[in-house]
């Protein structure tokens, strides 16, 4: 179970975490830094302030009530499925291979797939217009891949 | 680099057929050292056998299959200008046709009066097409007259049967719009027409077309139907029988096909003239440019022709493969 | 398709590797000991590569297979290709950047000469390139690519594949580009002395840093097989693209005078083309179906067994730089007939190949000299022929030469940005060099601005998976190779 | 996998090392608190796991649980066996117990034999095996995974999409936690004996409620019968009469083929005849398929007969009668004003007066035709919406079906003014198209598919350029007659569209599994998912398989049931052409014009 700290293509540090369940059952999470509450309030003030310019311009509260909505609304919809806080990836000898990837607001999404679909593991770029982010593949049957962003090449390269 | 340069330059201004030794700068005496051909073997231009020499070696007989200029025509004066001629003559035809059109838009030509001095005209035309060259044209093309009688009966009729469309046709439409269309037309008219060149975007119908196009423009404009089937009448003449009968005369008497163009830019002249003065001033000195100034043009700027040939150049076939096809 | 194009190398791996292993050539060891010490990291920027087949495409890809065996480093950028994108791995661990640029003109992209240096900058830096090396003057991305690598400061190569003429106006506006993008390139590649001639008159350069390395085609994939050829007939054969740069309209041409002289000819035609409408429309005129084959778009690895089937090669191109067709069919032991153009003569020796002037008659006449040889039965047999030409051209050998363009390269200074901006002027006339120069500024102003954006510290290094000191290869391949091998072709 | 082909490969660092399989032993939750005794369950090798499925107590005699399995074994197919030992022992645990435990393999010999022991109520179980052949008993790891006996039995597993499709791997799709899901599936007898009855030997697994809650059930499923006979001969009686050959030939079958309410109703009777065959679903998706045909029948039927008691109430009908023909007449007065608008230089466009006033009367006639029609029937309108709302106990999508029929009949005169505008238009593209090509001097060449440069006799090219300049002074006008009437008829096929929209949802939304999904959502699977639970070194490692649902989605991608209704299979960019080269739009042929 030891830590360690790297940043990610976009500069934002992440941090590997793997701990050893047993000899053969090992599990990889790799935690992005939480929702900052810094950008948080900029991005909601920053939208409040156009819905108040909109609101001078056009004598109409609807303008202000409907920021708050979207703002809110927005708010939800990125904590329950934009934000991932952390990605974690269990591997359970002669068992299968498990990733589960938690968003900010608690929800879980995981799969799992079983050693004998395991056809091969592949770490690969992908080219997004300028960062690369780095895709691990694990091929269940050859037409559908599952991926897992992981930012960091490095924690997989430690881990194959 | 500044040799590089001159290599460059001396490279492409190098002298013409086969210099004798090496063009100048760009091979100078190899470096010692650096480009040093093993004595004894002569560097050869092959790629399939290694020699002894560096990858960048530079030899005497680089670029000693420079040509330069290999397909330049010198022009003879009097045969530009007896070739111009043809662009003269459409410009004279153009002219003739918005004359006209402008007369009968004014009222001063009544349809009769044109449609007489068509007919005559053309009937003229007629007869000196097969006369000019006794015939023979028509012998080997085997075109009756029955044809000919049918054509032109296909042509009064439907011009005539549209004419009342025609009349209506614009109506709705401004009168400036009409004029820009067909002065767009008329242009392209000259633009396509064959004048003997073998460009890629000569196409003779289309030219025809374009007048077609622009005459029927013009036409709607005019007062009463009678008129537009008039003035559809002439255009036809003008822009399609006219060159046929000139490329005949080109053919056969050269001599009086000058004077004929002659006779029919003045006619065109005084035309323009009774319209605008400025206008027939300045038609004047255009055609004058186009029969005299780009004829001395363009036979002192061949002399400047500097042209680069090389085996790199794209071979082109010189038989004619369509005879494979046919 | 790529992956039908990766079948074949895998399977001749071994084959290749074989002659690699000869004293003292191959390994990383050697590479370190060449003259500029060490290895480069080489990448190799064309529009042209697999899926897309063809001259460059291969160039490209055996040149980087033999310079990974040498022990340095490549990579290869192209566009993508349909949904072919992203990032792949081909043998030996040659990575494929598939970019997302929009294609504009045959498989060219579109330059705005800015737009792909993010892209590039990002590979280059990741990639630790020390020497970009871009191919084909008709492709855009290369000579964005050099741009963008001076713009970087690092040593750019160009090759030129390609012949151009002076007359057209086209014509004029690409050899005026070319200059603006190869007069401050370290060092140029032709593929024959014509094209090297072409080239310095083209962009005005010092014949001096223009080297002359031919193309090659892979001997053990043209080896002769006169069992398959049916002696009963003689069989001419045509492997082009059927266009008409290829002189189709010739072979149009020949086809009726020769098929009426000779009633036993046949010819096999391989290739697609616009111009195959014509030759359909001379097999319905003179009713030669049976003797006239259009085989249509031909696989790489089939080539060779069209070519073995005939005893003739009949080559009617109008322009070359480096005709690699007919190399390949002498190597598979055919009589090559072929047009007098371009850099075909420097090629193959006068006993192998009979130069006839780009018209029907002359190449009639090449034609009935060979088929009266083949008569006679005066012609070399197709081994022998193949030996000869086996040793003329081979991958290794213009992967030493490359070394070498790369090593002087890497002596030389990359111009700064001062002295750039002076060439530009100085070299490419008042207009074009002055438009150009301020581009070349705009884009250094672009890259601060990148690197600003994301510096260099943060861009992390890309895992180095090529050849044999590849990260990979160190744990996975050392340990089961075995293993590798057999999965590579199952998957 | 070509495209995986020239990617770097690497192995999971455990999966390249582990060679020896781990011993994976599935413990039912439920038995973690049974006295101690024998475990039982399935052994499979292959996999190298074990399956327990029950615990039987001390005592027992062991001939009566070999003739016991052997009966399970027999009923369930399903080879169940003596797997180990599990001992549970409150207090501290005695040697003697251990060695009795030890023989017991002697008695029922397996290969590998397990031994599970709990010691008080601590979590951390010990956990070992006995390898009696082999002498070198070497300590392999163990895994020890609980799982909910009762919900796996139950799941239903849905292997993923792609997988199932794929013909070429089928292999793959036999995999273990299938195999050990229908393990205990099948098992389901031994789970379904009453817990009341005292056999010899007593077993602790999960305990369904035994039969007597079932009785409701069973009643239900006996009382079926009889109901699904009458349904099918009723369905069959009716299908009979469709099929009969007064209504089959040409005029009619057209006419049915057109009103989209015979479909939906053609479609009704298909529904039905799947509910009441009287042969067994086999399948789980054939018995879902069913369930859901079933459900979405009833709530469509709920639905009309909500509606018709809403139109019957206080004579809603009649308001609508009074409403819909001068809604109607509005409609016609609106679209003559429209033409008088086109007939004058509407938005000042430049169109032919003559060839404007001849299409605007033409147009004008046929409105005053229409509302002549509008009239003559207008005193029957009412009863006629009376007897059309009575098929509303056949359900909502029935009485949508009608009301866009209804729509398409109102509209009729709609559809002929685009006709109209639409052939002229057509006629007219295609006439300038072929005369430009001549206006170049090109002709297109049918043989090759492709435009040839043709040389035009003189008269030709002077008729053909004639031609050309009236028809191209000329096409604004009908082109803008095409395109309001265009604009019309599109109008009427989206509100088509949506009514068919919503039918379709009616008809395709799986609504049984979708229950299903949100009340037991275990009932289908995706897969599992495991949850390390906590440990202590030396102890086998624990974990904890749950269930994981199926995405609501992939539930209705899997169980949607199919429409009969065509969507347009053309793409937007070719919807946009055909309304360019003016050919026609048929509502019946592109159901929801604009839904994708």
């Amino acid at each position: 179970m030891e830590e360690r700290r790297y940043r990610s293509a976009s500069g934002a540090p992440i941090a590997l975490r793997r701990r050893q369940h047993s000899a053969s059952c090992r599990e990889l999470a790799v935690r992005c830094p939480r929702l900052q509450l810094r950008s948080l309030s900029a991005v909601t003030s920053a939208v409040w302030l156009a819905a108040y310019g909109l609101f001078v311009l056009s004598e109409n509260s609807m303008v202000l009530s409907a920021a708050i909505f979207i703002t809110l609304i927005g708010l939800i919809v990125y904590l329950h499925f934009v934000k991932i806080d952390q990605e974690s990836l269990l591997v359970i000898g002669s068992l299968g291979i498990q990733v589960t990837s938690s968003y900010a607001s608690g929800k879980e999404s995981t799969t799992f797939i079983e050693m004998g679909q395991v056809k091969d593991v592949v770490i690969n770029e992908a080219i997004h217009m300028t960062p690369f982010k780095y895709w691990k593949a694990a091929i269940r049957s050859p037409n559908s891949l599952l991926f897992s962003r992981l930012n960091n090449p490095n924690c997989l390269s430690l881990s194959s | 680099m500044r040799r590089g340069r001159g290599a460059a330059e001396a490279a492409v201004a190098g002298p013409g057929p086969r210099v004798p030794g090496r063009p100048s700068p760009p091979p100078p005496p190899p470096r010692p050292g650096e480009m040093e051909p093993v004595p004894g073997r002569r560097w050869q231009k092959v790629l399939y056998e290694r020699q002894p020499f560096p990858d960048n070696y530079v030899d005497q007989r680089f670029l000693e299959e420079l040509r330069k200029n290999v397909h330049a025509r010198r022009y003879r004066y009097r045969a530009v200008v007896f070739q111009s001629g043809a662009v003269v003559q459409q410009l004279c035809s153009v002219c003739v046709f918005v004359v006209t059109w402008w007369y009968m838009d004014a009222g001063t030509l009544s349809p009769q009066e044109l449609f007489a001095a068509a007919l005559v005209s053309s009937l003229l035309g007629y007869i000196l097409f097969d006369a000019v060259d006794g015939g023979a044209g028509r012998r080997e093309s085997g075109r009756t007259r029955w044809a000919d009688l049918k054509s032109t009966l296909v042509f009064t009729a439907f011009t005539y049967g549209f004419s009342p469309v025609l009349k209506t046709l614009t109506e709705s439409i401004s009168t400036d719009t009409i004029y820009a269309m067909s002065a767009l037309m008329l242009l392209g008219h000259l633009i396509f027409f064959d004048y003997g060149a073998n460009a890629a975007i000569v196409s003779s119908t289309l030219s025809l077309n374009m007048a077609i196009f622009a005459s029927v423009c013009l036409a709607s404009r005019l007062p009463r139907s009678l008129h537009a089937f008039v003035v559809v009448t002439f255009a036809m003449q003008i822009f399609a029988l006219w060159p046929m009968l000139q490329k005949k005369l080109k053919a056969q008497t050269p001599r009086c096909y000058v004077g004929v163009t002659v006779l029919f830019a003045l006619a065109a002249l005084a035309g323009l003239a009774t319209v605008s003065s400025v206008g027939a001033v300045l038609f004047a000195s255009l055609l004058l440019a186009i029969s005299c100034l780009c004829p001395y043009c363009l036979i002192r700027l061949q002399l400047l022709k500097d042209n680069i040939h090389g085996p790199w150049d794209e071979a082109e076939i010189k038989e004619d493969l369509s005879r494979f096809l046919m | 398709m790529g992956r039908r194009r990766e079948a074949p190398r895998e399977r001749r791996r071994p084959a290749v590797m074989a002659p690699c292993g000869s004293p003292g050539r191959s390994g990383p060891g050697m590479a370190a000991g060449g003259p500029a010490g060490g290895a480069h990291s080489v990448c190799m920027v064309s529009d042209f590569f697999y899926p897309n087949m063809g001259g460059v495409e291969s160039h490209v890809y055996q040149l980087s297979q033999c310079l990974i065996e040498r022990g340095h480093k490549v990579l290869v950028v192209t566009h993508a290709y349909g949904r072919r994108k992203g990032v792949r791995y081909l043998t030996n661990g040659l990575k494929v950047y598939y970019l997302p640029l929009k294609v504009m003109y045959n498989q060219s992209t579109a330059t705005t000469l800015f737009h792909s240096l993010p892209l590039l900058r990002y590979i280059f830096v990741r990639e630790r390139v020390t020497v970009v090396h871009a191919h084909s003057s008709f492709s855009a991305m290369a000579h964005d690519a050099l741009f963008h690598a001076k713009t970087m400061g690092l040593r750019t190569v160009f090759t030129d594949h390609s012949l151009f003429g002076f007359a057209d106006v086209s014509s004029v506006l690409t050899n005026k580009l070319l200059t603006v993008s190869l007069c401050d390139t370290n060092h140029i590649i032709c593929v024959s002395y014509t094209s090297k001639e072409n080239t310095v008159l083209r962009a005005a350069l010092d014949p001096r840093i223009v080297s002359v390395i031919p193309n090659a085609v892979d001997p053990t994939d043209f080896t002769p097989d006169p069992t398959r050829r049916d002696d009963s007939t003689i069989t001419i054969v045509v492997v082009s693209r059927l266009v008409y740069r290829k002189g189709i309209d010739l072979l149009s041409g020949i086809i009726p005078e020769l098929c009426q002289k000779y009633p036993e000819l046949h010819f096999l035609v391989g290739g697609e083309g616009p111009k195959r409408i014509v030759l359909e429309e001379v097999r319905e005129r003179y009713q030669l179906h049976d003797r006239v084959r259009l085989l249509g778009a031909l696989e790489h690895q089939d080539v060779r067994n069209v070519l073995v089937q005939g005893h003739i090669f009949l080559n009617t191109s109008l322009t070359e730089a480096f005709c690699m067709a007919i190399v390949e069919a002498a190597s598979c032991g055919l009589q090559v007939v072929s047009t007098r153009v371009g850099g075909i003569p420097e090629v193959l020796p006068e006993n192998l190949i009979i130069l006839c002037e780009p018209s029907v008659k002359s190449l009639c006449d090449g034609l009935e000299k060979a088929i009266a040889q083949l008569r006679s039965g005066t012609l070399p047999s197709p081994e022998t022929v193949h030996n000869k030409v086996k040793t003329f051209y081979t991958w290794r050998n213009v992967a030493e030469r490359t070394e070498k363009v790369y090593d002087r390269v890497a002596d030389e200074v990359v111009l700064p940005m001062d002295k750039r901006l002076n060439r530009l002027m100085s070299h490419c006339g008042p207009v074009t060099g002055c438009i150009f120069a301020l581009f070349a500024v705009l884009n250094f102003l672009f890259l601060a601005f990148l690197r600003w954006m994301t510096p260099d510290s943060v861009i992390d290094v890309a895992i180095d998976a090529t050849g044999p000191k590849g990260a990979w290869t160190k744990q996975y391949f050392g340990r089961k190779k075995g293993g590798v091998k057999e999965e590579l072709p199952s998957s | 996998m070509g495209r995986a082909s020239g990617e770097r490969r690497c192995r999971e660092y455990c999966s390249s090392k582990i060679v020896a399989m781990v011993l994976k032993v599935f413990f039912p939750s439920c038995c973690s608190s049974a006295e101690s005794g024998i475990l039982i369950g399935r052994w499979i090798s292959e996999q190298n796991s074990a399956v327990i499925l029950a615990v039987v107590h001390f005592p027992f005699i062991p001939v009566q649980v070999k003739q016991y399995l052997s009966e399970v074994q027999r009923v369930t197919k399903v080879s169940v066996s003596v797997l180990g030992s599990w001992s549970n022992s409150k207090q501290e645990k005695e040697e003697s117990l251990s060695e009795f435990l030890e023989d017991l393999g002697t008695i029922f010999s397996h290969e590998p034999w397990i031994q599970i022991s709990k010691e008080g109520d601590s979590k951390f179980w010990s956990c070992s095996t006995l390898q009696k052949h082999c002498n070198n008993p070497k300590e392999e790891e163990i895994i020890l995974v609980y799982y909910d006996q009762r919900k796996v039995m139950l799941s239903h597993l849905h292997p993923p999409l792609d997988t199932a499709t794929s013909t070429d791997h089928k292999a793959d799709d036999a995999s273990k936690l299938s195999a050990i899901f229908d393990t205990v599936a099948k098992s389901k007898v031994l789970f379904m004996t009453d817990r009341y009855d005292d056999g010899p030997i007593k077993l602790t697994h999960w305990q369904s409620d035994g039969v007597e809650a079932s009785i409701i059930v069973e009643l239900m499923k006996q009382a079926s019968v009889p109901a699904c006979m009458l349904l099918t001969f009723l369905v069959s009686l009716v299908s009979g009469i469709c099929r009969s050959r007064v209504l089959t030939f040409w005029p009619l079958s057209f006419l049915w083929s057109k009103l989209s309410t015979c479909e939906q109703l053609g479609h009704r009777l298909q529904h039905l005849q799947v509910i009441s065959s009287n042969k067994k679903a086999q399948t789980q998706t054939q018995l879902m398929r069913k369930a859901n045909i079933f459900v979405s029948l009833l709530i469509d039927v709920a639905l009309g007969i909500l509606l018709m008691s809403w139109l019957y109430r206080k004579n809603r009908i009649g308001h609508l009668a009074d409403t819909l023909i001068p809604m109607a007449d509005h409609v016609a007065e609106e679209l003559q004003d429209l033409l008088q608008w086109l007939m004058g230089a509407p938005a000042g466009l430049k169109m032919n007066r003559a060839l404007d006033q001849v299409l605007g009367r033409f147009f004008l006639y046929h409105i005053h035709l229409w509302i002549s029609y509008i009239h003559l029937m207008s005193p029957f309108i009412e009863m006629i919406l009376w007897y059309v709302g009575l098929s509303a106990c056949l359900g909502l999508t029935v009485a949508l079906c009608i009301l866009s029929d209804i729509i398409a009949l109102l509209t009729f005169h709609i559809y002929c003014f685009y006709v109209y505008g639409a052939r002229l238009y057509c006629l007219k593209i295609y006439g300038l198209s072929s005369l430009w090509r001549l206006f170049r001097g090109k002709k297109w060449n049918v043989l090759r598919q492709r435009v040839d440069s043709c040389s035009y006799d003189l008269d030709q090219l002077f008729i053909g350029t004639l031609l050309f300049t009236i028809l191209l002074f000329l096409l604004p006008t009908t082109a803008l007659y095409y395109l309001v009437f265009t604009l019309l008829r599109l109008l009427v096929v989206i509100v088509q569209g949506l009514i068919h929209l919503l039918v379709d949802l009616i008809d395709s939304l799986p609504l049984y599994s979708i229950i299903l999904r949100l009340c037991r959502s275990y009932r289908l699977a995706a897969g599992v998912k495991f949850r390390v639970l906590e440990q202590r070194d030396g102890k086998p490692l624990r974990l904890l398989m749950q269930i994981n649902p199926l995405s609501y989605g992939s539930v209705v991608q899997t169980y949607r049931l199919p429409t009969y209704s065509c969507y347009p299979k053309d793409s937007w960019a070719s919807l946009c052409k055909k309304l360019f080269l003016g050919e026609l739009i048929y509502p019946w042929k592109h159901k929801g014009e604009k839904q994708d």
